[in-house]
């Protein structure tokens, strides 16, 4: 028997090579980016306009928001249909702060109350409103605010042993609950027509291009960091206990790990890293409004999630780009008719005949190939007739 | 061996339930003590006031026909099926298990293995014995855990006893039904439970195979861990050589040496056979 | 009138023979008026005109009143010509004299005669009156009912005038009640006289009663005041109660609704475990089925439009199934085993049917009409049931009861299930789990599509059809329990009740929103929805 | 009766089996021995169809059935008890058995009365659910299950596994009165070896995937077979 | 040879397509028409097409694509306010114009942005005050979806009526969420809420796809016009084409036009769209009439400038008049609305309208709301060198109430 010597501390570095490389790309892309932006000249044919940054912009903080969904539908299992109220919840936090920053700026020049309040004749600016003016009480909230729902809504759940498609679905009550109740104009943010309308942030004018390169900037940032935490997270001991309550809760209760409270710490992490997603986003699009919290809006990202690879991180992020440039690609130009067709078609397709997702598909490729023959070598002997 | 400091307080505030006076002895030195545990399954009994109790470091056979309870009385240990009645205790009557969850109960120094193999399919062998191995089990700490000299060792001893070494890398999900049962005595081990429960550990196995595992759980035992084993190889319950227990229609039908078991008329009738 | 009583148990032939009798006097004594005034009033293009002349015409008890009332009301009164004359359009588009019915010669040119709610108001007064004479009972009471509604004075004459040669008791009891709602509210009567009235309004006790009741003018007698205000509080008392009752209905055909729409999810997503995303769109495909089915008919066999959704189910059913078929034999069956990645094929076939039928259909609502037999509404007591939505119960019962003694009664059914809990076993068993996953998908696409047909009834029928129901498909069968049919059932029912117990207080926004909390919470407490599979297998 | 020359098979780049012949004949029981995971099941399981040959091909009467669909050659007879039951849990235990019907006619869509009498305690449960069942009562349902077929091969893996001494016995008898009638080729994997020494025909002994004996049941008398097995 | 772009920013796919996508083909239509007429300034048109897809973020970003990428010399498009507000702030950063087509709430006045649909003063309260009048209604329920354009015409809506005497508790608000489809609760207590005795008619701001099913139920409850009308300021032409409109006919809505306006300007006009969409079957509506009569105006404005220049553009269509489709003429007023005329229409049997009454003359619109407390006191004027959308009358300041 010959038994090859083991390498016990063998255990995946923090960044494998396409975590390198999904790192390298995105300083670069930093880099270049703002380079090309502010240092070309616009009819050079490698400038980067700046419809193309915030577009960019963007794509990343839907990244940053696929990551999270990947760390607990890929390494956990849960299959949050409600991600979107995180990033959403986020999103109002950050709209809230800039909404505050524009002051007399409205077309009513109120200096405390945002417009939609004035022309609903609300006379003050309601409780939950306080404070938003200060940036770091609403960068606090970027994070409280979703990750409080989540501890709230996972530390139900989990202790109830919800699991499986009945958490999908209440996670997506939960989020068409939010919906509803955004809409409605009482709930004093905005209704359907959101907040919008910005004008600065931390005293920057919000459209000027250098703010959006830093937003951009910050944005791939973010999405490092989430990735580096992610990655930190699931190669952990603690990881591990993710991936075996994926696999078989009920034998990790039994091995002593109280898998509600790992479920809880992931959840709660995914959903902060959600928050920022959205706040990182509000201010590059111009808007947030209650459709963010539409189902089929966390529908979506589970999309992008399984286009790219579940359970890799970095196909999470990348399948959030490519969806999201496919759509901006394909909505506009002779093919804006049948876009849908591009994209559903795309989605079939991925299921087919890249069935693990992109990353997730190139990973088996390589392991395939480098794959020596595990199960012992040549039989021992060969074949004989007994007598 | 014991329990991790933070249960101990919630355990003892537990155990308020005074067991009936003349149990009173038994349990105080039992490690586990069952009475009159009854479980019924919409409104089929599969444990009938069943009662008995394991001494600290005793090894106890549980025999009986297919669909006696063997399994059922495991699961209510375990915390997986709450009795309808009876009390379950631990530890000399410290703990009542009815009142914990199967976390609580596992944290306490239960080990179980189960009587359909079930180990992490995703994992590699090796992350099976890393997640069940002894040690801090909370969620924040585990974020920073590192794997310790002893740690490592202690996986290699267990290697060494189950003979999975060289599939170490593979995923537990692509063992065959034989390997995934000695993985799952593998983790067993590796939880270095007070209590050991195992279910049909040698379905599957070769006779040589059954007398190792025979011998491996006369060594366990022998370090002072309890162990309550279910089995239907009689030729491996003999090599345990310990108390057997044969259950019938979830009650005690008899209860002593296996000879003397064996020798039950019932026993041949219900289980034996002619 | 006693003789009248006696009268009415005289057969039917000779009651006819009296009754054009009693038409024929009233007609002669009014002969004498001229209608020609009225006829000029219809030529000024002026509502007021229209309507003094909808009065006059009701009261001139002229022949050719009715018809010109009834050709007003169907669009077919023309003006035109100097001086300007009526006409009345015959068939094939000819003009005919109003009065005599004759085509006229040199017909100028002419302009309908405008009518807007005011003037089908007066219309329905008028033709109200004038049919109070009518031969036939139903109509005389139906016009009593009119007139009551209407509540017109000018009408009072000639109810009286008709309720004193009334025969037939129902149709009298119908025309006292008009008189009395007309009075009710009439300056001038004694307070004894409407008091009476009040009364029999008051026995009524319904909603129309209610408001009968409290149109008595402010300046009549206390007494009269009381009587009404006793009245309305008994009427309000009662139909408090009846009215928990309405709102239980409204939940059950609420919750059919909800089963129909998810019953075929309780299939592919139950049964099979494929996350169906595309599921809303078989039911808006199946909504499609009956558009075409009805278009053909309209084009081809107009007589038969009553029976479109017969027809149209089946061939939904079919036609549904069979893209069930086709998608589970391209995409799905590559699936299994592997839950989650239904969800991003069955999304993707979800945006394609939807662009489908876009680039088909157009993106526009498309028109699907309801039988006669599926429009209007009945009471029991004073429960008020739509036809429309009592057949649509009725449906979704037979779907969801075909359904289930499909998969437990038949040899398929047992198949089906056995395919879907263990393929590979239920392979080496025999059992061709190719056609039967086809067959399972097809089946619940299918149903899907029947569903479709039912909601073309109340809903749009547009691309966006199935999306709105999406979420509540799924949210009923978790609620019910995954892979339990009768979970679905009464998952479906309790959402419906509850949603529409909930709304009256809460509002529709803030009422939908308590449902979805409590839904959540609910599923805190049953992890596995109300009617959990339990058992060894499951919670393992 | 049932032919199984030379395959090999793959579970992704690992082989499993490696140039494995056998030979099944009407009313004659061969045996298939060897230690964990040398790759039994995955002989069945290649034999049953349910995991795809590379190499190699699997006759029935003659015919080639290497690629036939799993539920194609249970039509033709091959009936499994696999390794791990595989019950259908939400199915009553009468349903588990009739889903044997598949291959049959409808006059023999009846459950044969043998189940019974060989496995009482199904016949006092058929309403409960098969994965309510224990251990080894599901391991009879399963052996039921396949009996309902009528099969003209009888594939066992592991049938005593979790089985009480006393039906052990019974499935002994059982499979020795099926050997009687003739017309049933039986294939059986065993780790028990007592039992499959009182029932081989002929048997096969396996390691790492590749036959190492093979011969007359007499043979398994030879010392030399149980060390083969032995670690 | 060079082209100018138009761009055209509507939903052809998701929930709003059911209304958008007709404009986008008006759009079309028209820079096809215009084409043939010779194109602008010498040049083609050349239209972009582009799809924002229902989503509101979509929109903000094909708004930028069209000006910064496209180069687009104007946009037509959006449906609902909350894509307006979405892609306002980038217009107002790249400098470009947007027609906005459909009626809406008020409320705004923007530099880069002309409303040629109504403003609530322009459809909501004649039709209030038809009712009034011609109906002698008395009770009212205002019925909406739960947004902002139906809570603030309602809330117009409701100052109107008690400064008319009408009482408290003879109004009745209800909202109902997007894509309500469950209407049988609210049309029975709409029917109760009728039955108190006085005239009752529902004003209906519900919005798009909720309008089906709530019809349907209407008539199957048996609720008729001339028992209480609905007058609806959401449902044309298009959306009747979905619903069978015989148990409808006597309900009411309007608009500033109507498909049935019997005047040779709109035969011609149908008859060409009929032809150029080879449907002969084809409606036309209210905010395609206010397309085409963005699109005119801003052909007449860049004619004016001799420029594509949005600035040049901005300052030109102030004063434009142009004919609407009603057989007068339309003007951008300094507010960036346009005059119009108010018309009352009741559904026919066929999916039309009968027109009842239509306003004498054509009604400026009150973009900042008097019955509003923050708005009644700004005016819009985007004038030079006065340039201001929210100025104070009280004040004397531009930009809003503020102190
Ligand atoms: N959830 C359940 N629902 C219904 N019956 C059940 C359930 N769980 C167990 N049973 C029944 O309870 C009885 C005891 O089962 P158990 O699994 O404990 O038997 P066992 O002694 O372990 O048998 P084996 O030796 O075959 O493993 C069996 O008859 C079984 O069918
Ligand atoms: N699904 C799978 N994926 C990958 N490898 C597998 C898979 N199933 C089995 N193997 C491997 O193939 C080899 C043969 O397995 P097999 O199950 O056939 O063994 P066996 O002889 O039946 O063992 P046992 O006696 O334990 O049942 C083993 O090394 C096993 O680890
Ligand atoms: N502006 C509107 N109708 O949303
Ligand atoms: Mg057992
Ligand atoms: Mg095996």
């Amino acid at each position: 028997m010959s038994t090859s010597p083991m390498n016990m501390t063998r255990q995946p570095a923090l960044l494998g090579t396409s975590g390198i490389i999904f790192l390298a790309v995105l300083v670069a892309v930093s880099v270049l980016v703002p380079v090309l932006n502010l240092a070309v000249a616009p009819d050079s044919a490698v400038h980067v306009p700046t419809y193309v940054v915030s577009l960019l912009g963007k794509y990343l903080t839907y990244a940053l928001l696929a990551l999270s969904v990947d760390l607990i539908w890929g390494y956990v299992g849960i299959l949050s249909l409600g991600q979107g109220a995180f990033f959403a919840l986020g999103g109002y936090a950050m709209g809230m702060y800039l909404m505050r920053q524009i002051g007399t700026r409205g077309v009513y020049g109120d200096p405390v109350l945002p417009d939609f309040m004035v022309f609903l004749n609300w006379k003050e600016l309601p409780w939950f409103w306080y404070g938003f003016d200060m940036f770091p009480f609403a960068a606090l909230m970027v994070l409280l605010a979703p990750g409080l729902l989540a501890l709230v809504f996972g530390w139900f759940a989990f202790r109830s042993r919800v699991t499986g498609v009945y958490l999908s679905i209440i996670t997506q009550a939960m989020t068409f609950a939010l919906l509803l109740a955004f809409f409605r104009n009482d709930m004093g943010f905005g209704g359907n027509n959101g907040l919008t309308d910005f004008k600065d942030i931390l005293g920057f004018n919000i459209q000027a291009d250098g703010t959006r390169l830093v937003l951009f900037v910050l944005s791939a940032l973010a999405l490092a960091l989430g990735y580096v935490l992610c990655r930190f997270l699931v190669r952990s001991h603690f990881g591990k206990v993710l991936v075996a309550i994926r696999d078989a809760e009920t034998r990790v209760r039994f091995t002593g790990y109280r898998a509600e409270n790992y479920k809880l710490v992931a959840f709660v992490v995914s959903a902060m890293l959600a928050g920022i997603a959205g706040a990182l986003y509000v201010p590059q699009v111009g808007i947030i409004n209650p459709s963010e919290f539409s189902p089929a809006n966390s529908i979506e990202i589970i999309v992008w999630v399984a286009v790219g690879g579940r359970g890799t991180l970095v196909g999470a992020a990348l399948g959030a780009v490519l969806v999201n440039y496919a759509k901006t690609y394909f909505t506009s130009g002779i093919l804006a008719p049948y876009w849908l067709f591009m994209l559903g078609g795309l989605f079939v397709a991925v299921t087919l005949f890249l069935p693990k997702g992109i990353v997730g598909t190139f990973y088996e490729w390589r392991e395939k190939r480098r794959q020596h023959d595990d199960i012992p070598d040549e039989p021992l002997a060969t074949p004989r007739p007994a007598e | 061996m014991t329990a991790t400091a933070t249960l101990a307080p919630a355990t003892a505030e537990l155990a308020t339930a005074e067991p009936a006076p003349a149990a009173k002895k038994e349990l105080t030195e039992a490690l586990l003590y069952l009475d009159a545990v009854t479980v019924t399954f919409d409104g089929f009994r599969a444990l009938n006031a069943l009662s008995f109790t394991v001494d600290p470091g005793e090894m106890r056979a549980v025999i009986g026909p297919n669909g006696a309870g063997k399994t059922t009385m495991m699961d209510v240990i375990t915390g997986k099926t709450r009795p309808d009645r009876g009390d379950v205790f631990f530890d000399g009557g410290i703990t009542d298990l009815t009142k914990l969850d199967e976390t609580q109960i596992a944290t306490l120094g239960i080990g179980r293995k189960f009587q359909k193999p079930t180990v992490f399919e995703n994992h590699t062998v090796l992350d099976n014995l890393r997640l069940a191995l002894k040690g801090q089990r909370r969620a924040l700490p585990n974020i920073f855990r590192r794997e310790s000299a002893a740690a490592r060792e202690r996986i290699d001893e267990i290697f060494e006893t189950i003979r999975l070494t060289e599939h170490r890398d593979r995923l537990g999900g692509a063992l065959s039904h034989g390997q995934k049962q000695w993985l799952e005595i593998g983790m067993l081990l590796a939880q270095d439970p007070k209590l050991l429960l195992v279910d049909e550990p040698v379905a599957g196995m070769t006779d040589a195979e059954t007398a190792q595992t025979a011998e491996l759980l006369r060594a366990i035992n022998a370090n002072g861990h309890s162990v309550v084993v279910v089995e239907h190889d009689m030729t491996f319950v003999r090599d345990l050589g310990v108390r057997v227990m044969c259950l019938h229609e979830g009650s005690v039908l008899a209860e002593g040496t296996l000879d003397q078991v064996s020798a039950n008329e019932r026993v041949i009738e219900v289980y034996l056979g002619r | 009138m006693t003789s009248s009583a006696r009268l009415s148990r005289l057969p039917r032939v000779l009651c006819a023979a009296l009754a054009l009798l009693f038409a024929a006097a009233l007609v002669q004594r009014v002969e004498a008026q001229d209608i020609s005034a009225a006829l000029g009033q219809l030529t000024t293009n002026k509502y007021d005109d229209t309507e003094a002349a909808l009065g006059a015409l009701a009261l001139s008890g002229s022949p050719a009143a009715a018809g010109i009332v009834s050709a007003l009301a169907d669009g077919k009164l023309f003006f035109g010509g100097t001086p300007p004359r009526v006409f009345i359009e015959g068939t094939g588009g000819a003009l005919l004299d109003p009065l005599t019915m004759q085509p006229v010669a040199d017909a100028p040119a002419v302009k309908p005669v405008r009518v807007n709610n005011r003037i089908r108001r007066a219309i329905d007064a008028a033709s109200g009156a004038l049919s109070l004479v009518s031969l036939d009972a139903a109509k005389r009471r139906e016009a009593a009912l009119a007139v009551g509604r209407s509540r017109d004075e000018a009408a009072l004459p000639a109810l009286e005038m008709a309720l004193g040669k009334e025969t037939d008791p129902k149709v009298k009891s119908a025309m006292n009640l008009a008189r009395a709602s007309i009075l009710i509210g009439k300056e001038g009567i004694t307070p004894a006289e409407r008091i009476a009235a009040v009364e029999l309004v008051g026995a009524e006790g319904n909603q129309d009663a209610l408001a009968i009741l409290r149109s008595v003018p402010e300046s009549a007698a206390p007494e009269v005041k009381q009587a009404a205000a006793a009245a309305i509080e008994g009427i309000e008392r009662n139909l408090a109660l009846w009215g928990v009752a309405q709102n239980v209905w409204y939940g059950l055909s609420l919750g059919s609704v909800l089963l129909l729409a998810a019953i075929g999810l309780a299939i592919t997503f139950g049964v099979m475990g494929v996350i169906n995303m595309a599921h809303g769109e078989m039911v808006m495909l199946g909504a499609y089925t009956t558009y075409v089915v009805q278009e053909v008919i309209r084009t081809s066999y107009p007589g038969l439009f009553d029976a479109s959704l017969l027809i149209a189910i089946p061939l939904a059913f079919v036609f549904t199934g069979l893209i069930g078929v086709l998608i589970e034999r391209t995409v799905i069956r590559f699936l299994y085993g592997r839950a989650l990645e239904t969800l991003l094929a069955t999304w993707g076939i979800s945006l394609i049917l939807q662009q489908a039928i876009r680039t088909i259909f157009g993106p526009t609502n498309r028109e699907v009409g309801a039988p006669s037999w599926m429009s209007g509404s009945f009471e029991i007591g004073h429960l008020s049931i739509t036809s429309g939505r009592l057949w649509i119960i009725v449906f979704a019962l037979m779907v969801f009861f075909a359904l289930l003694a499909t998969l437990r009664l038949t040899r398929i059914g047992l198949e089906m299930r056995a395919v879907t809990q263990n393929r590979r076993m239920a392979a080496s068993m025999g059992i061709r789990t190719n056609w039967v996953d086809a067959m399972t998908f097809g089946l619940g696409s299918g149903i899907a599509g029947m569903a479709g047909v039912a909601l073309s009834q109340i809903d749009n029928v547009s691309p966006n059809l199935g999306q709105s129901y999406i979420i509540d498909s799924f949210l009923v069968v978790v609620f019910g329990g995954v892979g339990n049919l009768w979970g679905t059932l009464v998952g479906a029912m309790t959402l419906g009740v509850a949603n529409k117990l909930l709304e009256p207080y809460a509002g529709a926004v803030l009422g939908k929103i308590s449902l979805l909390v409590i839904v959540i919470l609910f599923i805190q407490k049953r992890p596995r929805g109300l009617f959990a599979l339990k058992g060894r297998s499951i919670e393992a | 009766m049932l032919e199984v020359q030379d395959i090999n098979l793959f579970y992704g780049a690992a082989q499993a089996l490696r140039g494995v012949s056998l030979k099944a004949e009407p009313g004659k029981v061969t045996c298939v021995l060897g230690r964990n995971g040398v790759g039994k099941t995955s002989l069945m399981r290649a034999i049953v169809g349910q995991a795809p040959v590379a190499k190699g091909s699997i006759r029935f009467n003659g015919e080639d059935i290497t690629t036939l669909a799993p539920s194609e050659r249970a039509r033709r007879g091959i009936a499994f008890v696999p390794q791990g039951r595989e019950i259908f849990p939400l199915l009553t235990v009468a349903e588990n058995l009739e889903t044997g019907f598949a291959p049959l006619k409808r006059a023999e869509r009846f459950i044969p009365d043998d189940v019974f009498s060989l496995f009482p305690v199904l016949d006092s449960m058929m309403r409960r659910r098969g994965g309510d069942l224990s251990g080894g009562q599901q391991q009879q349902l399963a052996i039921g299950r396949a009996l309902t077929m009528r099969p003209k091969v009888l594939v066992l893996d592991e049938p005593t596994e979790g089985i009480q001494p006393s039906i052990i016995k019974d499935i002994g008898n059982a499979i020795r009165y099926l050997r009687s009638k003739g017309d049933m080729a039986i294939v059986l994997v065993e780790q028990y070896f007592d039992f499959a020494k009182e029932l081989a025909d002929h048997f096969i002994v396996m390691e790492r995937g590749a036959v190492v004996m093979s011969g007359d049941g007499a043979a398994l008398e030879d010392p030399d077979v149980r060390n083969r097995i032995a670690v | 040879q060079e082209t100018i772009k138009v761009g055209v920013l509507h939903s052809l796919s998701g929930t709003m397509a059911i209304s958008e996508t007709t404009l986008k083909d008006t759009v079309l239509f028209m820079v096809q028409e215009q084409n043939a007429a010779g194109g602008v300034l010498g040049k083609k048109l050349e239209a972009v097409v582009v799809d924002p897809a229902s989503n509101w973020p979509l929109f903000a970003e094909k708004a930028r694509e069209l000006i910064a990428k496209e180069k687009v010399a104007v946009v037509f498009g959006c449906w609902t306010s909350v894509s307006r507000k979405s892609v306002l702030p980038v217009f107002k950063e790249l400098n470009s114009i947007l027609f906005y087509p459909v009626q809406y709430e008020g409320e705004e006045s923007e530099r880069n942005v002309f409303y040629t649909g109504a403003a609530p003063n322009q459809q909501a309260i004649p039709a209030v005050d038809y009712l009034m009048e011609n109906e002698g209604v008395q009770r009212w329920v205002l019925a909406g979806t739960d947004y902002v354009y139906p809570r603030t015409t309602n809330k117009i809506l409701e100052a109107y009526l008690k400064s008319k005497g009408v009482k408290e508790e003879d109004i009745m608000i209800n909202y109902t969420p997007f894509g309500h489809s469950d209407w049988q609760t609210i049309v029975a207590d709409i029917k109760k809420f009728g039955s108190a005795g006085k005239k009752t008619a529902v004003v209906s701001t519900i919005n798009g796809d909720a309008n089906v099913p709530f019809y349907k139920e209407l008539g199957n409850q048996g609720i008729k016009a001339t028992d209480i009308p609905v007058v609806a300021f959401s449902v044309g032409e298009e959306e009747l084409a979905g619903i069978d409109t015989k148990p409808l006919v006597g309900h009411l809505a309007a608009w500033n036009y109507f498909q049935s306006v019997d005047v040779p300007e709109n035969a011609e006009f149908i008859k060409k769209w009929q032809a150029y969409t080879k449907n002969d079957k084809r409606v036309t509506n209210d905010p395609m009439e206010a397309t085409v009569i963005g699109f005119n105006m801003w052909v007449k404005a860049v004619e004016k400038a001799g420029t594509t220049d949005a600035d040049a553009v901005i300052d030109a269509l102030i004063g434009v008049t142009v004919p609407n489709l009603s057989g007068g003429f339309s003007a951008m007023m300094p507010n960036h609305h346009i005059t119009k005329p108010v018309l009352i229409g009741e559904i026919k049997d066929d999916g039309q309208f009968d027109i009842v009454e239509q306003t004498p003359g054509l009604i400026v619109a009150e973009e900042w709301s008097p019955y509003l407390e923050g708005s009644k006191d700004l005016i819009a004027d985007w004038r030079k060198p006065f340039s201001c959308g929210n100025f104070n009358v009280k004040t004397g300041k531009c930009g809003g109430a503020g102190q």
